[in-house]
């Protein structure tokens, strides 16, 4: 059904004639078994099937291990390694001066939600055009395992701590605060990831992908929610999703009523079949914060797309510039001329 | 005769009264006159019913600091009005508001004038009356002072964009207070003015409009900015000139203003912005500054261009943020924790404001570095006699940019080896479409070709650049302004000081002590601040601040001379006043 | 024979793979032998599977500066097997895992030995094997060395806190090390071990669990903190040592501890906690420091006290996280914007970072202020021998705090008032009930009654009295530690690099050349740091830093010597190597 | 009914024998007709009527005119005028290590959600008992009047521009994070916020209350959203609030059926008589969510208590310190003995 996709699988090239391989970056060197290096593999998957140019992508990142892995897909593409908790300012200077560049951001959660979250909730207000990638394992793995404000109530750390507070939901905070395109996966499904991956990065707004991704070496024990284990019991996926690219004429055909479709910035389509009784109309904002409330009060993990509103306008279009981005303005566009100069200080004199 | 321009005076009224418009038109009146004329607001942090005081000083000589004593006070606030006499000496005049109650005795001098009743001869309506009593005392001086009709009614006509309903009230109100002077005061004033031809080629202007103004004439195409006292109007006026001069034929933008959620966004948008290629800059004050720290430290070590405006303000902390010091120098030169330095410039008039905005951006994108311009309030928002602005024909300095054609013909890329022996690196923007563009930006440790090492070696290699591109900086940075008078007394200052500075040393040769100046234009120093120092017996920094900030790296920078190298220092919040930085020259 | 206790090794494994424990147990077995010796981690910024190196120096005279070569190389790690022979020179003894496969002809002295095969005879779990396969190397060390096997025994025991099953299954693997090297290697050694008493009344341990240790002896009741490399063991350890020793009798806690969401919060908590009376701390490193400026100011200009523990790591920036430098001085002194200025402190050793725990709260309290404690990841995180700590008996100094019974003596408070002439003012805590206790802390300007003002003569002398403050605190502040042996070249330096400055100086000595040596440990500076450089022809101040920060102080405070004071400076982010600093001195 | 108030009406002193100038604080310096005053004021009645020990509050703000106006009352208690955006972390150290304290602070919505949002999530996320004011005017009006995150999408600034951003509701974003006090209300509102003060006093975690505060000089014009015009047009309270004083018997004896009643930490009550027929069940989190996001498409100020529970753990029960505030330990409490050193040392022989 998707064409680049069986395309893909055929010849070993996609529509750009680049081979997987070309989407790879160097080494990574994460511990073996981290669920970060899925989430890079299931990315360059959704970068390969969907034929994005690499050299019109920015990979941004903050500081810590998710952070870390934009140096692992894509070394092709510039990358920017930035702050600890800063990737949604660097990215939003980033976009706004060259609005070509697709912006493919990676951030942990103490990244986005302890570190960052001044910053990502104003992202979201401005509806920055950016797929924001968190690698959600609930702790800060870079730093040896300290609990983020993703923990759950309850869990636990390595050395027996609880964490006594009740964690971010960066789904639901985002929909409340008005993001566009609001998701959340396991780093290990790739049924569900790569066709999300690949919606996101054909949409035109803040798209906010939530992504556990157990930290094996300090998240995986006993006792904490975010272990491979736990996950993989509490994932309860609302759809199953596939991604079907923009081809001349698109033939959507399903018998099952249960599907949905939505069709993304470029004519792509996301089909969303219901697995799961709660599954929402995913244009219904108010809708999605029940559902997610009342899974969060299950303690199991929700999953699928949770919110998308195609319409809003991103802040590019607030800016009201021209087509070309601002770094290809000459110095002939940029410097006014000598009568503007006389002009301006005429009520001066 | 009274005194021929040469007259200093305060007027003490309550803010969000209206009572700017007012001072503004009788100095924008004298500075149409030709006369050398300096205007300077000292407002509360308030927003309304807070004391302020407007000072005018109009001088032959172009002296603008503010005097001990005042020549005419005039009193229209309540709150303030007993006080307000601090600033007479025997022969001052002190013109006040009738209806003020005082509960101190009225000097001799005293002339009181109903500026309420004279407004209400004009309007009828209450919150216009006290507008208008504003104009009145407008009215009084330009009658007692010589301020000729023509020009005070030219001037009410574009402080009010010849609104004519507006400017006809205002005009009224001051021929009712030259009226009351002239049929019922009939003082011969001691001092007079009287028109010239200094202004010409001039205007009046502060320094943030220019600034604002200088940006868009230096290309920058992107501000993220966070609003703070008394650095809003800089970010605020070149929006408003970007919508004016900025836009293409379809009427879209050629730019983009950004208002961040705090400082840290502020300025990491201006890092992500620069790193993707533009003309970039925030505009702040002290308290921004600390909280750029951070990302200042990001963008020295990655190399990435941007440009600071840091409009400074009296601190430490919070601080007095209407009153103005120069207080930031060591915080922006090391901004930042680790092995830092950034490049510092300072202006000292609105025209340098102007023009050091594209100083600051080619600086920037030619070192690949993050460059603080040090402005201050009383430069920012005062208003100053400056050159007419030069429209400037010097290409923008864009850098070491590598575009995909320069990639093919190079066949190879290294973001961070010095091909040119000048430590600065070449670079590539994103979106580039060559298979050499693509590299990683990092404020970690990194080779030549941006990799993350932990390599010893190659760190301490890497900090060596940084520190062989700082030493290229000072090669680059604007000279300083140099007069050599004498070999025995040397002074050194900076920014806004700089016409303090002139009064001071005339005063000194009056005195018989002659000295040479030289007015810094930018930190890392060029060689010929070393030469100064070399060939002075003693060397002065005057500043305005507690640490004699600027002395300190001085003297870290030139141990050699570092045993004649002393301070005079101000920093009460009030823009320099000459006789407070003369003690510490003798 | 070979040489007696004087070997310098290096271990090259793989982090996350059990080798930090065998290492500490090879490193606590020669301490617990009576031997002068230290021991570094050179670990990545990274959880698992890059290269770390161990580094073991033993020296009868106790130095601990890592050589430029080795004696004895072990390499365990294929990534850097190939590299790790750069360690060695002619002499040196290269043993090696037979398993690794090299690219590069091995030396002559290597020995192959098949730690792998060895931990296979002790156990058959493979997840077992890789961890046995370093207390193999440690057996095979023991043996050649010369460590008792009784020593060696009872330090696994006490790394492994007796878990029988654990202990005894690596005793197998050392012994099985042992074994090997006595019946298949049988080298006589050059290097070898013989039992001293050196260590009577010293304990091995690292500078981090020492000032979390000492701060829970300090009487620190509050610390906010936000992970990061390499400060996080010293908060940690400051709150596992409070559960251990903080509990009351109800098996409360006496204690807070706030994991907070960044260091802008970290260090605004403390300022909170200090305002209402608690004894408050943060622990953080580079990029913290930069994020806590602004509330640093705030601290500074509104009085409150506070201590931030800063381990210092390679900056700028980022820059490498698990490497060590000396580069916050500059940082640190004049954190924030405005005329800022904070003490610090500088612990040379693990005893000090206990005791001066004590020290920085004291004087914190004493003059309302906040307080920085430079340590570094050298000291932090590395292993120390060091006096064992002292018990202090001297009572807590806590300042000037104003019950509500001393108010009601007073029947005045001024909270910013100079009673006392030190310019210290007294202070009460929220929660006082009385009258007159109540005040308004802000970071604007205040007069003697903390009411806001924008006076200028009140801002300039409350600025004033702050200056006069940090005069008395120079007259608070530790004094430095003196060695004068000669009048021609006198020595400065701070903090970890102490011992390598004490084998310099050997070395000097030896070379006919006699220092002195001052080590600071605090600024601003006290009386006898002027003496010693009036009294000295050369200083050279050694840092680990490229700017030589701590030199740039001193020139900014003593400008009369500023001609003589030189810099030696090390800036690759190993811990100071003494040969690396001898260049600048001579 | 309200005995406290009753009393306090007839003798001119409260509880503790102050009149109510005892609660007031030094003379404003906002532009007349701020509503910041007029918070001021019902805040002085709310302490007043409640016979607050002003001895015991900490006053805390961060910067701008609305965290100005902790000078204005209470003069007798301590105040900390922080820094921009710091109040919640200020307030955090400061009551941790002093429970004993009332904390009340009063922040404005440049100062919580523009630069101040992560603080103050982070401090809803550890439940810390203070009671936070927001005086919400949508502007900066300390710098002179931009727009602040809680600008209305399409309100204008007096200059002319138009806000573009979606504001942030800092009702429903308290209650997604967790917080256990949820409010909003109109500064001139005195008969709705005093009670609502009065119970927010008395909760014994965060509070907080989001009070329309307009800005006389920089949002009072047409277009601004948050003009004293508008916010009387577009109020519409959920519930009429009463506040009744813990007495020893209290016999509340409703005839309505429409009135609930819910009890504070203290035993005092208060009493919420439905008005609006969406009014909820305000210990249901979700429906709260709803409600205000219902609201929100609406366009009109919804105010009233949201949110309410009094179950949830706060941040002083977390930490399991003693009744006795850490302040008042002693050195003999804060430094153990010289064995518990001896025995630390233990291991590093
Ligand atoms: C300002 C600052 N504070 C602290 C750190 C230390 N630090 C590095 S990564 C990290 C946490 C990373 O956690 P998360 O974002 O969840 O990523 P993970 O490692 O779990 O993938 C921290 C606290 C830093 N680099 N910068
Ligand atoms: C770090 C910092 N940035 C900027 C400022 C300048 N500033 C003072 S008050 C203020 C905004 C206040 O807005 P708000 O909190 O809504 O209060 P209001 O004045 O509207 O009541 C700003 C930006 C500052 N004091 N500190
Ligand atoms: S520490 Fe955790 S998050 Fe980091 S690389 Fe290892 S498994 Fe992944
Ligand atoms: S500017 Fe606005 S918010 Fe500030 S005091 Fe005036 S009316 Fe109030
Ligand atoms: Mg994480
Ligand atoms: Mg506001």
């Amino acid at each position: 059904m998707d064409t680049a996709k069986t395309e893909a699988a055929t010849t070993g090239k996609n529509k750009l004639n680049m081979a997987r391989a070309d989407y790879a970056g160097s080494k990574s060197t994460l511990c073996s078994g981290c669920g970060h290096d899925s989430i890079t593999n299931n990315l360059i998957s959704a970068l390969y099937q969907s034929s994005i140019n690499p050299y019109k992508v920015a990979k941004m990142s903050g500081i810590g291990c998710s952070s870390k892995t934009t140096a692992y897909f894509l070394s092709k593409s510039h990358g920017f390694n930035s702050l600890h908790g800063r990737m949604a300012p660097v990215a939003t200077g980033a976009k706004v001066v060259n609005p070509d560049l697709q912006m493919i951001g990676v951030s942990g959660d103490g990244d986005t939600a302890s570190i960052g979250l001044g910053g990502f909730c104003h992202m979201i207000r401005r509806n920055l055009p950016m797929v924001y990638i968190i690698e959600n394992n609930g702790v800060y793995g870079l730093t040896k395992g300290q609990f983020s404000a993703t923990a759950d109530l309850g869990s636990t750390l390595k050395a027996g701590q609880t964490n006594q507070f009740q964690s971010i939901d960066l789904c639901a905070l985002s929909i409340e605060l008005g993001c566009s395109f609001v998701a959340r996966s396991f780093s290990g499904d790739a049924k569900q990831l790569v066709p999300l991956l690949r919606s996101a990065l054909q949409h035109n707004g803040t798209a906010v992908i939530d992504i556990i991704s157990p930290c094996i070496t300090f998240a995986n024990h006993n006792g904490s929610t975010k272990s491979y284990d736990m996950v993989k019991e509490l994932n309860v996926p609302l759809q199953e999703l596939g991604y079907i690219a923009p081809t001349p004429e698109i033939a959507v055909d399903y018998a099952d009523g249960e599907t949905k479709t939505i069709q993304m910035h470029d004519g792509s389509l996301l089909t969303l079949k219901k697995v799961d009784a709660r599954a929402h109309d995913v244009s219904d904002a108010k809708q999605a914060l029940s559902v997610l409330f009342e899974s969060r009060q299950k303690n199991e993990f929700l999953t699928g797309l949770f919110y998308y509103n195609k319409a809003s306008a991103n802040l590019i279009d607030q800016l009201h510039m021209p087509q070309a981005p601002l770094i290809s303005l000459t110095e002939s566009d940029l410097r006014p001329d000598e009568a503007a100069l006389r002009n301006s200080l005429h009520e001066f004199t | 005769m009274g005194k021929i321009n040469d007259v200093s005076l305060i007027i003490g009224t309550a803010n969000g009264s209206g009572s700017q418009s007012a001072n503004l038109i009788l100095l924008r009146s004298m500075f149409r006159m030709g006369i050398p004329v300096g205007g300077k607001n000292l407002f509360p942090s308030n927003i309304a019913g807070l004391p302020t005081w407007f000072v005018i000083r109009a001088s032959e000589k172009g002296y603008t600091s503010i005097l001990p004593k005042m020549n005419i006070v005039v009193a229209v606030n309540q709150q303030t009005c007993d006080d307000d006499m601090a600033h007479l000496d025997t022969e001052s005049l002190f013109i006040h508001n009738s209806s003020l109650r005082f509960t101190k005795p009225l000097p001799a001098n005293a002339l009181s004038v109903d500026f309420t009743k004279l407004a209400s001869q004009v309007t009828d309506s209450i919150k216009l009356k006290k507008l208008l009593t504003n104009i009145v005392y407008v009215g009084v001086l330009a009658e007692m002072l010589g301020i000729p009709d023509d020009i005070l009614q030219k001037t009410i006509g574009d402080q009010f964009n010849n609104k004519k309903s507006v400017v006809d009230l205002n005009i009224a109100a001051a021929l009712a207070g030259r009226e009351h002077y002239k049929t019922h005061i009939k003082l011969a004033s001691l001092w007079k003015l009287e028109s010239r031809q200094h202004n010409v080629g001039k205007i009046l202007i502060d320094g943030n409009t220019a600034a604002g103004l200088g940006s868009v004439f230096a290309g920058c195409s992107f501000a993220s900015w966070y609003p703070i006292t008394p650095s809003s109007s800089l970010a605020e006026s070149f929006e408003s000139y970007c919508q004016k001069l900025r836009k293409n034929n379809n009427g879209e933008n050629n730019y983009s203003v950004i208002q961040a959620e705090d400082e840290l966004s502020a300025i990491t948008m201006v890092a992500g912005a620069g790193w993707a290629g533009a003309r970039a800059m925030t505009a702040t004050s002290g308290p921004g500054i600390s909280l750029m720290a951070e990302t200042a430290g990001l963008m020295y070590f990655a190399e990435i261009p941007g440009v600071v405006w840091n409009v400074q303000r009296a601190g430490p902390s919070t601080g007095l943020p209407t009153r103005t010091l120069q207080g930031d120098i060591l915080a922006c030169a090391h901004l930042s924790h680790g092995d830092t330095q950034h490049p510092l410039l300072f202006p000292a008039t609105p025209e340098e404001c102007f023009s050091m905005a594209q100083t600051a951006f080619d600086l920037a994108e030619r070192l690949q570095t993050l460059v603080f311009v040090l402005s201050d309030l009383d430069l920012g928002m005062n208003q100053w006699i400056t050159n007419d602005f030069t429209y400037s024909q010097k290409p923008f300095d864009r850098g070491k940019v590598l575009s995909a054609e320069a990639l093919e013909k190079a066949q190879q890329f290294n973001r961070y080896k010095d091909l040119d022996g000048d430590g600065i690196p070449y670079r590539t923007l994103p979106g580039t479409e060559h298979n050499l563009a693509g590299y990683f930006t990092r404020g970690t440790g990194h080779d030549e070709s941006a990799k993350y090492t932990e390599s010893a070696d190659v760190f301490q290699k890497l900090l060596d650049r940084l520190n062989k591109k700082w030493q290229t900086a000072k090669t680059l940075m604007p000279e300083p302004v140099i007069d050599v008078q004498t070999s025995s007394l040397g002074l050194i200052a900076y920014g806004s000081t700089d016409s303090s500075i002139r009064e001071l040393r005339d005063t000194l040769l009056q005195k018989g002590v002659k000295t040479s100046y030289l007015r810094l234009k930018a930190f890392p120093f060029t060689a010929s601040v070393e030469n100064y120092l070399k060939t002075h017996e003693k060397i002065v920094v005057l500043e305005q601040n507690r640490d004699g900030q600027m002395r300190k790296l001085l003297l870290q920078e030139f141990p050699e001379y570092a045993v004649k190298i002393k301070s005079s220092l101000s920093y009460d919040g009030w823009p320099t006043r000459a006789e407070n930085l003369m003690a510490g020259v003798l």
